[in-house]
């Protein structure tokens, strides 16, 4: 009997109780900061001259329809800064942000940070939620099809993961639309909650739940799969190790080994996987928020790139991607959590 | 950064809009009258794009010139036909020179912060908001020179030359009445109160979610005893059309305006007895869908080309196909809908003919090459409504059919528009547009040589430069001689269908789908950009 | 089988076990073990002998399965018990000590977390007792500072010390027998004498009967009554240790201790394998006797049928047609091909 | 890799899903190589009364679309279309993926760390997003489509590739190299890169597969090229008579799923050809 090699690389043994030194973990804290800012600023800046190498800013967007003179079209530029270099007008963007101000939406007449408060909530429930439930379902299929791997079970739970891999979320919006929405009419098709229904507590967080159901559903398929891919490997690695073997030689009912001993092992991976896909989700929320009539952060950003509203545009990015990168840190410390053999040095 | 700007908005909301003011031919179904106008109730209705402000005096985009009218009274509301009736003025008389309008205006009137409405509001809004930042209003009331307000409830029009068009641009939609005591004195574009309106009108904002939705109650000291029969109406902005179309389907929707649902479900929902179509209502926005030819371009230069072009395209098969019959196959630069100046009398007409349109080309000397093909275009749709991008896939296989290469190129709105009217980049542009409620103020921009204006948008793009076509339009302009200025766009019509710088595609009509509780949208001219204060839902 | 007490604790009886349900890889495996005694399970790794501890513990994995021959555990027949019967049992009445300490726990589990979660599991403890009851067992192993040990991740700790708390675990419930599957060969030499004496030292206070599965002869004289020598799946020879070892018969465990390094009953693998080729794969076992192909002594009926295990003198009983001479020396050489 | 692709093919036939995954591929591939024999005319000639219904007319067996367009020309330009997107931007990731993972990980330092943090932000962006934004500022043609799906892509390979450059490195094969004066460009492209082709190949299926959906979900967003017959497009442009005729829809959206499930079936199959030990787990 070979042993198989464990499946995470050994730490020489350390002895004396595992604490995280707070200096350490400030220091850590420093890091990704410093990290996390290098990346926002490259972010701002790639998109800041994308939007600027298209032809055309907001102003021209804004002539086409309503009638301007040459004249208010150059007041206006002038007014926003955009006869200036495109570089000085980084600089004043990056200025700016740096005291936490994020402009003004000339579209929305609104500033930018305004009109982010309420629309992150939308994308971030949207996200959570969806990360959350494609977690615990895909999981929980990974975990069946590993199970019974090899049997019907399985060959069904993998044959459903390949299909809902395969299919586009949009194509499953409109599928759920025609089936629960046209046909049965039991979920609203478009928008966050019943518009002026004065609902509040439970009767509010229901009525959300409800007009989130189709998007988050059709949002989550791909994730389940991709969840309950990497859950079934992972699970079926984690079942052939010796802590498994050892459990159930302690008498351990099936259950209690599947998900206590090797369900936690198989997290962390999934866990991983499920920092990178924060930003898929975000990409896909555009489709969703989209389809569903959500006013959320994609579909800002869709409508920002074509009114050319750049203040807008990099606002809903840096905002995103500072949700990306604090997900990421709650991921790892999450990770610590999981996996005691990683620690902070 | 902190500055506002007004006028912003979305061409897509009216580049769908069609009208048709001659075609009751919608017969309204007897079971929509079986009924007694109810009170109560509330309206839900799915739009897009979203308002970038609720001040339809200082935006001119589609959503704002659909709320304005809810929050707004005009001077004067216009029956079918443009038959001006009583608003905010109870009655007026016209000077005979045409040059003093006077305008009685109705008593007891308040604004929605309990403030009386006087003829100073007037003065205030013509003077001070509608001539300066209306889009169409420096043309409009250009001629305006003062508005004298000899006591609260009398306003003057005083006017430099006769102005037949600005008598049809009174309402609430085109020149909606603002309270001075709000903006007197304030950066009118900068004013809190454009996305809080105060108004006359017979809706009040309740909640405003920016870009989300829009909720207005009933005004219950509206002036018109008994009316808005509606408690609440409640817009909802959603993106995706079909998206819209399926709230209608399912119920979660009562109406949708202004075909803001693709055509086929629009025709298809007529169909179902639990939906009805109306097409009343649109004549004060004619739109249509057209090609202009860049003349800069030598080979489009060549009339023998532009006519070869035209016999290659049906625009019956487009408005078929395309609009789904919800339209006219274009034959003049005017819209059907225009009704007193619209002719086709000794109009050239280009039918549909291949072999005709190869002769043509072949006579023009542009023979086929090796591969079939004699030149290549670049052909530009519209990036708003899915309408001319379809159409542009028509356009591009029937020109191949006759020898010429058409490449299509979407990009998005800023673009489109800098491509085809700065740049002037374009060949062959593809696009809906207002023809306006005269032709003075929509259609003259596509022909008359002085608004050949690069950087601007919507203008003589085909650069189309005739100076009896130019003569007619600025006779045609000042001409209070009804018989004499339809002779004069007959001539126009005639002119430019033989030079043909823009090809006429469809006139569209436009289409609003309700469920069949829905009543009394449209009541007059204005149609659901009026103030819906009749409309009311069945239990 | 033939011991003084009456009845034995375990009993393996004509064990078969096979891959697949048809290829078997233990065959006609018997052997007893008593109250108190220990018994070497020893051969070559491949022969079956961690097989036959998973057999017993009932936790053969994917396509391996006991397919006939009986496993008694105080007179219960094992092989036959219901699943939920079978998890009462294992790491109760019965329990294992495997040979990767370093793997064999847990990772992301404290080893307080884990030794408590065997006792709640087969005794009605509250948390705390449970708890309390878990320090003492790994002070019982000689971890120092139990206390704080147990709050402890596997990872911080050394594989000798990680093997005692599978050995605490193992005792956490004052099993009747204990398996412990090569518990020495992952470790340090100088750890694994400690651990040897404190298995040794623990299943004699607790009057266990221990089944040592090793290849190293020497520890088997150290700590073991009775010697089972397995090869290819069967025994070949057992007895007591005084039997086997000191007048070894058949010709494969004259190799093994031929093989082990002088000073010492260590089986040397390296060695044994340069001396007498390799172990057959289960598929390719002979017809007649499993050994034949690399024995010195074999002859034409070696390879024609198999032979029975056959009682000699005392306890001691052999498989072989053509045994060594009984007084064969311990030292002497034995004429394998080299 | 020391399998030589013959013998790595011969595998993928016999692993089960490698074999379902190759036959819908081929039939794919067949289509759009096809498509120019079978309809000569292209994709776009009006031939039929529009919205004709499957069965109807036996001209036209999988109907027409809302023009009259023949149903089957457009399926089978449309795979032309799609295979050559993605297959197009996956190597175009490929290339700039593997560039960037190889010069961060054989070189490090630094330049690891500028490159790594470009990669950072490339994977904090959301992808589809920055996609969307490309195509809208560039304009939707078929180049700037297969250019913003690869620009969005390459992190994930450089990822991969550079984690397989660092572990390498270290390798004697390498030290010998340098020791003998090798250039770093023939250490990397001839003796490393070798190496490491494994999990590329592996995640190559899955860069195809998602450059196919990228491509469908810009064209449902309005961003296709409308001078190409996608499957995005007949999507598209099919979705509005979704109520009417649902099989416009239907027929593309099947195509499209099948293929990604081909693609990715044979992602899990090369998968288990050629690393026997789990790469998911990997992310």
């Amino acid at each position: 009997m070979t042993t198989p090699a464990p499946s995470l690389p050994e730490q020489t043994p350390q002895t004396g109780p595992r604490k995280v030194p707070s200096r350490a973990m400030l220091r850590y804290i420093l890091r990704r900061l410093s990290q996390a800012i290098l990346v926002m600023l490259l972010v701002v800046i790639g998109s800041f001259f994308l939007i600027k190498m298209a032809p055309g800013d907001f102003v021209d967007t804004l002539a086409g329809t309503s009638d301007l003179t040459a004249e208010q079209m150059a007041n206006l530029r002038a007014r926003y800064g955009l006869d200036q270099p495109v570089p000085v007008q980084l600089m004043y963007y990056i200025a700016r942000l740096a005291t936490l101000d994020l402009g003004y939406s000339p579209f929305n007449n609104a500033p930018v940070l305004d009109i982010l408060v309420k629309r992150w909530p939308v994308t971030a429930i949207l996200v959570v939620t969806s990360v959350s439930i494609s977690m615990v379902v895909g999981t929980l299929l990974g975990v069946m099809a590993a199970r019974f791997s090899g049997k019907p079970v399985d060959l069904g739970i993998s044959i459903l993961m390949l299909l809902f891999y395969a299919t586009p979320n949009f194509i499953i919006a409109v599928i759920l639309i025609l089936i629960f929405s046209i046909k049965m009419n039991v979920f609203p098709i478009a928008g966050f909650a019943t518009i002026a229904s004065g609902y509040t507590g439970w009767e509010y967080i229901r009525d959300v739940a409800w007009h989130l159901a189709m998007p988050v559903t059709a949002l989550c398929t791909f994730f389940i799969a991709i969840y309950g891919r990497i859950g079934r490997a992972a699970m079926l690695e984690v079942l052939t190790l010796d802590y498994i073997r050892t459990a159930r030689g302690k008498g351990l009912t099936e259950r209690r080994v599947i998900y206590v001993h090797a369900l936690r092992n198989a997290l962390l991976p999934l866990v991983t996987m499920a920092g990178l896909q924060v930003s898929a989700l975000v990409g896909g929320a555009v489709l969703i928020e989209t389809i569903f009539g959500l006013n959320g952060m994609g579909r800002t950003a869709f409508d920002a790139v074509f009114q050319r509203d750049t203040n807008l545009l990099l606002g809903v990015l840096f905002v995103s991607s500072l949700s990306v990168v604090v997900v990421n840190f709650i991921i790892d410390l999450l990770y610590m959590v999981l996996d005691p053999r990683v620690e902070i040095k | 950064m902190t500055q506002k700007f007004p006028t912003v908005g979305r061409r897509s909301f009216l580049a769908g809009l069609a009208a048709s003011t001659a075609l009751p031919l919608i017969a309204m179904p007897g079971k929509l009258w079986a009924q007694e106008p109810r009170a109560g109730g509330t309206l839900r209705t799915p739009a897009w794009p979203a308002p970038s402000v609720l001040n339809s005096a200082i935006s001119t985009a589609g959503p704002e010139t659909f709320l304005g009218p809810k929050m707004f009274d005009g001077l004067l509301a216009y029956d079918f036909g443009m038959v001006a009736k009583p608003q905010l003025a109870t009655d007026w008389q016209m000077s005979d020179d045409g040059l003093r309008i006077t305008f009685n205006l109705r008593e007891g009137v308040t604004w929605h912060d309990g403030e009386p409405f006087t003829a100073h509001d007037v003065a205030f809004t013509f003077m001070e908001v509608l001539k300066v930042h209306h889009g169409r209003g420096r043309t409009t009331f250009g001629d305006l020179l003062a508005v004298e307000t000899p006591d609260d409830l009398t306003a003057i029009f005083v006017l430099e030359t006769p102005n037949p068009a600005m008598m049809r641009a009174l309402d609430s939609r085109e020149s909606p009445i603002l309270p001075a005591h709000i903006y007197e004195g304030t950066d009118i574009l900068d004013n809190p109160a454009n996305t809080a309106p105060i108004g006359t009108g017979p809706f009040k904002l309740a909640e405003y979610e920016i870009g989300s939705y829009v909720v207005l109650v009933k005004n219950p000291d509206y002036w018109e005893e008994g009316y808005p029969l509606l408690d609440r109406m409640v817009i909802q902005y959603v993106p995706d059309s079909a998206t819209r179309a399926a709230m209608l389907e399912s119920g979660q929707a009562d109406a949708v305006f202004l075909n803001m649902i693709p055509a086929q479900d629009i025709v298809r929902l007529d169909e179902q007895p639990d939906f009805t179509m109306d097409t009343r209502g649109f004549e004060g926005m004619p739109s249509a869908q057209q090609m202009d030819f860049n003349l800069d371009n030598p080979i489009l230069a060549n009339v023998m080309v532009r006519h070869a072009i035209a016999h290659a395209i049906d625009p019956e098969w487009i408005t078929q196909n395309v609009w789904y019959g919800l339209g006219t196959a274009g034959k003049t630069p005017l819209h059907v809908d225009q009704v007193e100046y619209y002719t086709t009398e000794g109009v050239p007409e280009y039918p549909y003919d291949l072999d005709r349109a190869n002769e043509l080309l072949d006579e023009a000397g542009y023979p086929r090459g090796d591969n079939g093909t004699r030149f290549e275009l670049m052909l530009d749709p519209s990036p708003w409504g899915t309408e001319s991008i379809t159409a542009s896939a028509y356009v591009r296989e029937q020109l191949r059919q006759v020898g010429i290469d058409v490449t299509v190129r979407t990009q998005d709105f800023g673009v489109f528009v800098t491509t085809v009217w700065t740049d002037r980049a374009h060949d062959l542009v593809l696009y809906t547009v207002n023809l306006g409620v005269d032709p003075t103020i929509g259609t003259q921009r596509f022909y008359w040589s002085e608004s050949y204006r690069p950087g601007s948008a919507f203008t003589n793009g085909a650069h189309y430069m005739n100076p009896e076509v130019d003569a007619l339009l600025e006779a045609a302009q000042v001409e209070t001689d009804p018989q004499a200025r339809r002779d004069q766009y007959a001539e126009f019509q005639r002119i430019v269908m033989r030079d043909l710088p823009v090809m006429p595609i469809t006139n569209i009509h436009g289409a609003n789908i309700a469920s069949t509780r829905v009543h009394d949208h449209t009541v007059d001219a204005l149609g659901v950009l009026g103030g819906f204060t009749r409309l009311w839902i069945e239990e | 089988m033939t011991t003084n007490a009456p009845a034995p604790l375990l009993e393996v009886d004509r064990l078969k076990v096979s891959v697949s349900r048809t290829v078997p890889i233990v065959e006609d495996l018997s052997f007893a073990i008593a109250a108190g005694e220990t018994v070497g399970l020893v051969g070559e790794s491949g022969c079956g002998k961690s097989l036959t501890a998973l057999a017993i513990m009932r936790l053969l994995a994917g396509n391996l399965s006991v397919t006939s021959g009986s496993i008694q555990l105080d007179g219960e027949e094992l092989t036959k018990l219901p699943e939920e019967r079978i998890r009462s049992l294992r790491g109760d009445k019965m329990a294992m000590i495997y040979q990767e300490p370093l793997t064999a726990l847990n990772p992301v589990m404290t080893v307080g977390a884990q030794l408590v979660e065997v006792l709640r599991t087969h005794r009605k403890m509250s948390k705390r007792e449970a708890a309390a009851r878990a320090v003492e067992l790994l002070a019982l192993v000689r971890i120092p500072d139990p206390a704080a040990r147990f709050n402890e991740y596997p990872h911080r700790m050394s594989g000798g010390m990680r093997q005692r708390v599978v050995i605490a675990m193992a005792l956490a419930c004052d099993p009747k027998l204990l398996i412990a599957d090569e518990p020495t060969t992952a470790l340090d030499v100088t750890v694994q004498a400690q651990v040897l004496r404190l298995i040794k030292q623990l299943q004699r206070e607790a009057n266990l009967g221990l089944l040592l599965i090793t290849h190293d002869l020497g520890v088997v004289r150290q700590v073991a009554d009775r010697i089972v020598v397995m090869y290819a799946g069967s025994v070949v020879e057992t007895g007591t240790v005084a039997e086997v070892l000191g007048s070894p018969r058949h010709p494969y465990t004259v190799g093994l201790i031929a093989a082990r390094p002088s000073g010492s009953f260590a089986v040397d693998a390296q060695k044994l394998v340069e001396i007498s080729g390799s172990v057959p794969s289960p598929e390719a076992r002979p017809k007649g006797c499993v050994f034949a192909p690399r024995c010195p002594n074999a002859q034409d009926d070696c390879r024609a049928s198999r032979p029975h295990l056959l009682p000699t003198t005392g306890s001691h009983e052999l498989r072989c047609l053509h045994p060594m001479p009984a007084s064969t020396p311990l030292s002497a050489p034995v004429g394998m091909p080299s | 890799m020391s399998t030589s692709g013959h013998s790595v093919f011969r595998r993928l036939l016999r692993h089960p899903s490698g074999l379902v995954g190759l036959l819908i591929i081929a039939l794919v591939v067949l289509m759009s190589a096809s498509a120019g024999f079978i309809f000569p005319e292209g994709p776009w000639v009006l031939g039929g009364r529009p919205r004709t219904w499957p069965g109807v007319d036996p001209a036209f067996p999988l109907g027409t679309d809302a023009l009259g367009r023949d149903m089957v020309a457009a399926l089978f330009y449309g795979a032309r279309v799609s295979l050559a997107v993605g297959a197009a931007a996956a190597l175009v990731s490929l290339v700039i993926g593997t560039l960037v993972g190889a010069i961060a990980g054989y070189y490090g330092g630094w330049l690891d760390d500028v490159l790594m943090r470009l990669t950072d932000a490339m994977q904090t962006i959301p992808s589809f997003l920055a996609a969307i934004a490309i195509v809208g500022v560039v304009g939707a043609s078929l180049s700037t489509i297969i250019i913003a799906i690869a620009v969005v892509s390459w992190p994930m390979i450089a990822r991969l590739v550079r984690a397989d450059f660092l572990r390498l490195r270290t390798y004697d094969f390498v030290q010998s190299c340098k020791i003998i004066g090798m250039s770093d460009l023939r250490i990397i492209f001839g003796q490393i890169l070798p190496n490491c082709l494994a999990p590329i190949i592996v995640s190559s299926s899955v860069l195809v597969a998602t450059a196919i959906i990228t491509e469908a979900s810009l064209a449902f967003l309005g961003l296709g090229d409308p001078n190409v017959m996608s499957w995005g497009t007949i999507l598209s442009t099919g979705r509005p008579e979704l109520r009417s005729g649902w099989y416009m829809t239907a027929f593309p959206a099947v195509a499209l799923v099948l293929t990604v499930l081909a693609l990715n079936l044979i992602g899990d199959a090369l998968n288990d050809v050629l690393n026997p030990r789990l790469k998911e787990r990997k992310s």
